[in-house]
């Protein structure tokens, strides 16, 4: 009955929240995401939306629990975690070597290309290479940061991708954005001058991450995401914010950022 | 009624009182005079024990105040005190600021304490004023109140530092006048003040201070005709 | 500049309902902060003029630690660095930030008003024969009082402005908002004029009732 | 508590070099901040006390403007939209921002400083025939700066404070630095501990300056 | 010297001045004298073009002054004037105070100034405090700077605001000596004061304010032995 399991896990999930894990709220999952990184999550007429969002509701429902989205800025969003704030980050957070000494992660729950970003007409950045010792607008504490260090010295910092986006289209600010694919073609799509500088340098494991002593949480949550992948949910989700599946990536001869 | 034997006041180096004696008797006046600085007002204020004397020894009413052991609360209530800037209470009418010590220290009854205090602003002419807040006065009239909050206490003894020196020169009669009246009812007082008209009527004694020490104490008409010490003559020229 | 005013307005009209409610969390963190503040303040004010030194010293590291630091470096160590000993919300945990930053500000509001009476207001009162205690309670406690209320309310109006800052902790109050609009409408300089002009509105709107009352308090004083 | 001295004194080790780098930022953002600020702000005194009614309206502006929006949305407000005209960096950004904030109180302090001028300073100049700009040049101006530079170093304090909020446009200095080294090394509380005790020691070197040279000018009177 | 012809003078509904006629020759010394608020200090301000009269004409030195058309400044420097405050610059030293108008408003040279300065310190005897700073000097000594200040600009008539209100009784003495001595060498002079000693010493005219008009005007002898005016000897009987 995997196909057709929403009342079983459903009492699966019941069960649980009563017994398995502590949650922050009795009965509800509490995830956070930053609510600045369009489309995956971002505040619209009041109301938290996006890809990240929708997902968590589908497995919070698969657990038989309330969604209870938060957001909270990026750069200390695994402070938080670890300061018991939330129950989980839904929040289109990589799986890295790094993190995982701090958080415990599930399985990816889509696949990201991290890409270059430079203003419309630029042709000075063709490549990463170019990238030597020019002005990198990105995300604190995202995996973007790490990879701009790589290559110069001149960091921005922001509190939003959208942001960076925006101030690069600004003559003078910013020469580069690194950043996620689909977070530039929305932007892009929105009528941003920006466009991506060939191919994504890498491909990432967003995830979501528990803290590390909520084995049981994790096991749940991947329990979830595997019924909510099976029975057509993220499909169903995943064509609505991007028209295709976010999961059906080659992973064959890219890199994959650990 | 209030004695002071060699007191010694002293504000870090600068020693202010250098060894004062001085004997007020029932119902007598004394004005203290002397230059800006020679120690009047500091004199004063130990005898209320607003200042703590260094040494020396106050007696009031044939008790020795020893200001470590007893309720300094209570001696205080002995001794009234007028200021130079009045010193009401802004936040209270007139007539709660007559009534706001017998009902707080003595616990005066509110009603009883009403009697007295109207009694008491008939007596300075400021009946009418009773429900006005101070800032509605002019100085005299806020002169007169405080001279009335003092005598709400019943002291046996008044201190007045300058009552009159900030009061417009029109209004200084007003307030003169309600000090002569106490001292005719027969008030044990000690006035600082310049007034020296008041002085020669009302003071049964003039005492000049000079540099901390008293260096004249006389009838007014002594004192002003035959004074003794160099320094009280030219004190006289100046303020004749 | 048409245009701005189009997308200035546009964006108005998109976010009044979340600025509505956004205003209200604003307004709760300025009242705790206040409130809270008045209370450590009245505290701190009566130990800095206590007798007692241990006290006085306590209180002067509080007041100079508390003014030494900017309040998102307090709003911060309280949120992720007091977590080891209790877990708040971010909304307690950004109105008691405010609140323990007012109280030094508020202390020193208390401290300058009891010492901004005349002394000779002690004098008389002591003169009377009322002894410390009563003359505090009965004299000069309610003059100070009174004349803390209109820095009090200036204190309002700069918390209110300082709330801005609980954002970094992921309240929902009217900056976070505009951080939240910018990031989803791409117009970042409509959306911070936007806050800017609610602010302002704020602002404004405390600052008439403060001088409304200052005024009421002069009528009453002449 | 040992261990606890052990990891501040570890993050103070591992990041005093790039602290020190961060407070030149610091630092730099302050004073310029601070002088950008004492000249908007002598400008818009003067307006305010001009017979220009429009000028006055100006100035009236500006410092509501200012004084009723919270520095951050100043920041961000500038940052955004000061480029349609001209783009500069995020530290000049910033600087900027903390000068045109600045610039408001201080013009209030150069205005209150010169109306706290007794009026018979001028009277007394206008008497011995001395025309209005005379007045003003030789007698008030000299003392009214000399009575402001109290408050202009209490201003530089508090900008040294607010200069914090920079991190939001991505500026280098001492808060951002804390921001990332907390999320880098997971160690919050010690980091927080730590640029809190930075801003400290800083805050307190300016105030003992500034009481130094309050003593100076109070000797200078007596 | 200096004459005022129906001055009226209101500030808002609240009429200070209800048309007065002061006409001062060269040389004479006026004392103005009345209850507080009748408008002294303000008829001497207008004297001074620091308030604007609103009707009614003054003339200085035979120039009746249209305050539109002239330069004020101009007239100011020819008319001094002593303030109950003194109002000393306090950021300049006591020669500077004195050399500060000469130099700016005269365009004289330095050094002419300053010995300028130092014989009118001279004349008021305080050359030995030439370097010295106004917080520094007692109250009289800060008044008699203020004089010097004034006479530097050698005005045609000096006019005198309460110059001994604000100083403690010693100190009243060595002001009026100054300004007697001005009297003498044939000043011109308004003086408001409630030094009525000084008035009959120095007077030639005692003139009486009440509410805005003049009510008595007459020689020392007949102002204090036979005032016409009832209002003029209720004051009389107050300040005496
Ligand atoms: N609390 C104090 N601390 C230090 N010095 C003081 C204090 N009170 C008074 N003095 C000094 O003591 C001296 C005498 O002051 P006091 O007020 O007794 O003089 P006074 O005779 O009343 O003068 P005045 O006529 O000006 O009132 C002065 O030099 C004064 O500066
Ligand atoms: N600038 C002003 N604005 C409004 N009212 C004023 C002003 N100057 C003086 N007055 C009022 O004008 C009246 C006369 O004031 P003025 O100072 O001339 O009186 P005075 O005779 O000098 O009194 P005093 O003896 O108290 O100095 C008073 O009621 C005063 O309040
Ligand atoms: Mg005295
Ligand atoms: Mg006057």
């Amino acid at each position: 009955g995997e196909d057709d399991s929403s009342s079983g896990s459903e009492s699966t999930g019941s069960e649980g929240s009563g017994s398995d894990f502590d949650l922050l709220e009795e009965g509800q999952f509490t995830t956070a995401s930053s609510g600045l990184y369009k489309p995956f999550s971002f505040e619209e007429g009041g109301d938290l939306k996006g890809f990240d969002i929708d997902i968590g509701n589908a497995i919070a429902e698969e657990m038989g629990l309330e969604p209870n989205p938060v957001t909270t800025p990026f750069e200390t969003i695994i402070q938080g975690l670890n300061s018991n704030r939330y129950d989980a980050i839904i929040g289109s957070m990589s799986n890295t070597k790094e993190r995982s000494e701090q958080v415990s992660f599930s399985d990816p729950y889509y696949y990201s290309g991290g890409a270059i970003f430079v203003r419309e007409g630029n042709t000075e950045i063709q490549s990463a290479e170019d990238l030597e010792g020019k002005k990198i607008g990105v995300v604190g504490q995202s995996t973007y940061e790490t990879a701009a260090a790589e290559y110069t010295d001149d960091i921005q910092y922001y509190t939003s991708d959208v942001v960076a986006l925006q101030d690069l289209t600004i003559e003078g600010r910013l020469d580069a954005v690194i950043t996620a694919d689909v977070v530039g073609f929305e932007a892009q799509n929105a009528g941003l001058e920006v466009e991506m500088v060939g191919e994504p340098l890498w491909i990432e494991q967003p995830s979501i991450a528990v803290r590390k002593d909520d084995e049981e949480l994790l096991a749940a949550i991947d329990e979830a995401l595997d019924t909510i992948i099976e029975n057509g949910t993220y499909e169903e989700i995943s064509e609505k914010w991007f028209g295709r599946n976010l999961l059906d990536v080659d992973l064959e001869g890219v890199e994959v950022l650990e | 009624m209030i004695v002071g034997k060699n007191i010694h006041k002293s504000f870090g180096d600068l020693e202010v009182l250098k060894g004062v004696d001085l004997h007020v008797k029932p119902q007598e006046v004394v004005v203290l005079v002397g230059v800006s600085g020679s120690g009047k007002s500091t004199l004063l204020r130990c005898f209320n024990f607003l200042e703590m004397i260094n040494s020396g020894e106050i007696t009031i009413d044939g008790h020795t105040i020893n200001p470590k052991k007893e309720d300094l609360a209570k001696i205080r209530a002995e001794v009234g005190m007028v200021f130079q800037h009045f010193n009401l209470f802004p936040h209270k009418s007139v007539l709660e600021n007559v009534i706001e010590a017998p009902i707080t220290v003595k616990k005066m009854k509110k009603e009883e304490a009403k009697k007295l205090g109207m009694n008491l602003l008939r007596k300075v002419g400021l009946e009418d004023k009773a429900d006005v807040y101070p800032s509605k006065l002019s100085g005299g009239q806020k002169q007169r109140v405080a001279i009335a909050r003092s005598l709400a206490m019943e002291p046996k003894v008044m201190l007045f530092d300058e009552p009159t020196s900030a009061l417009d020169p029109e209004l200084v009669g007003e307030v003169l006048q309600v000090m002569k009246q106490l001292a005719e009812e027969g008030m044990t007082m000690v006035v600082v003040t310049h007034e020296m008209k008041f002085a020669k009527e009302v003071a049964d004694r003039i005492i000049m201070i000079d540099q901390g020490t008293i260096i004249e104490s006389a009838d007014p008409k002594n004192f002003f005709e035959n004074p003794q010490n160099e320094r009280t003559k030219q004190f006289i020229q100046l303020v004749e | 500049m048409p245009d701005l005013f189009v997308d200035v307005f546009d964006v108005f009209m998109r976010t009044y309902q979340g600025f509505l409610e956004a205003t209200v969390v604003t307004l709760e963190l300025t009242a705790i902060g206040v409130v809270l503040g008045t209370v450590i303040g009245l505290i701190f004010a009566l130990m800095k003029i206590s007798g007692s030194k241990i006290l006085r010293g306590i209180a002067n590291i509080y007041i100079t630690v508390i003014r030494g630091t900017p309040l998102i470096v307090q709003i911060m160590f309280l949120y992720f660095g007091i977590v080891e000993i209790y877990t708040m919300s971010n909304f307690w945990a950004g109105a008691i930030a405010l609140g323990v930053h007012n109280g030094a500000y508020i202390a020193e509001i208390f401290r300058g008003a009891i010492q901004g009476i005349d002394p000779g207001q002690r004098e008389a009162s002591l003169s009377l024969g009322m002894n410390r205690k009563q003359t505090m309670q009965r004299i000069v406690f309610p003059q100070a009082l009174r004349r803390s209320i209109p820095p009090l309310g200036n204190q309002f109006i700069i918390t209110l402005k300082d709330s801005s800052l609980v954002y970094i902790i992921g309240v929902a109050e009217i900056f976070s908002l505009a951080n939240r609009e910018a990031a989803q409408s791409y117009q970042a300089f409509e959306s911070f004029l936007v806050v800017a002009l609610y602010y302002l509105v704020l602002v404004m709107i405390f600052t008439f009732l403060l001088r409304l009352y200052e005024n009421k308090l002069d009528v009453d004083k002449a």
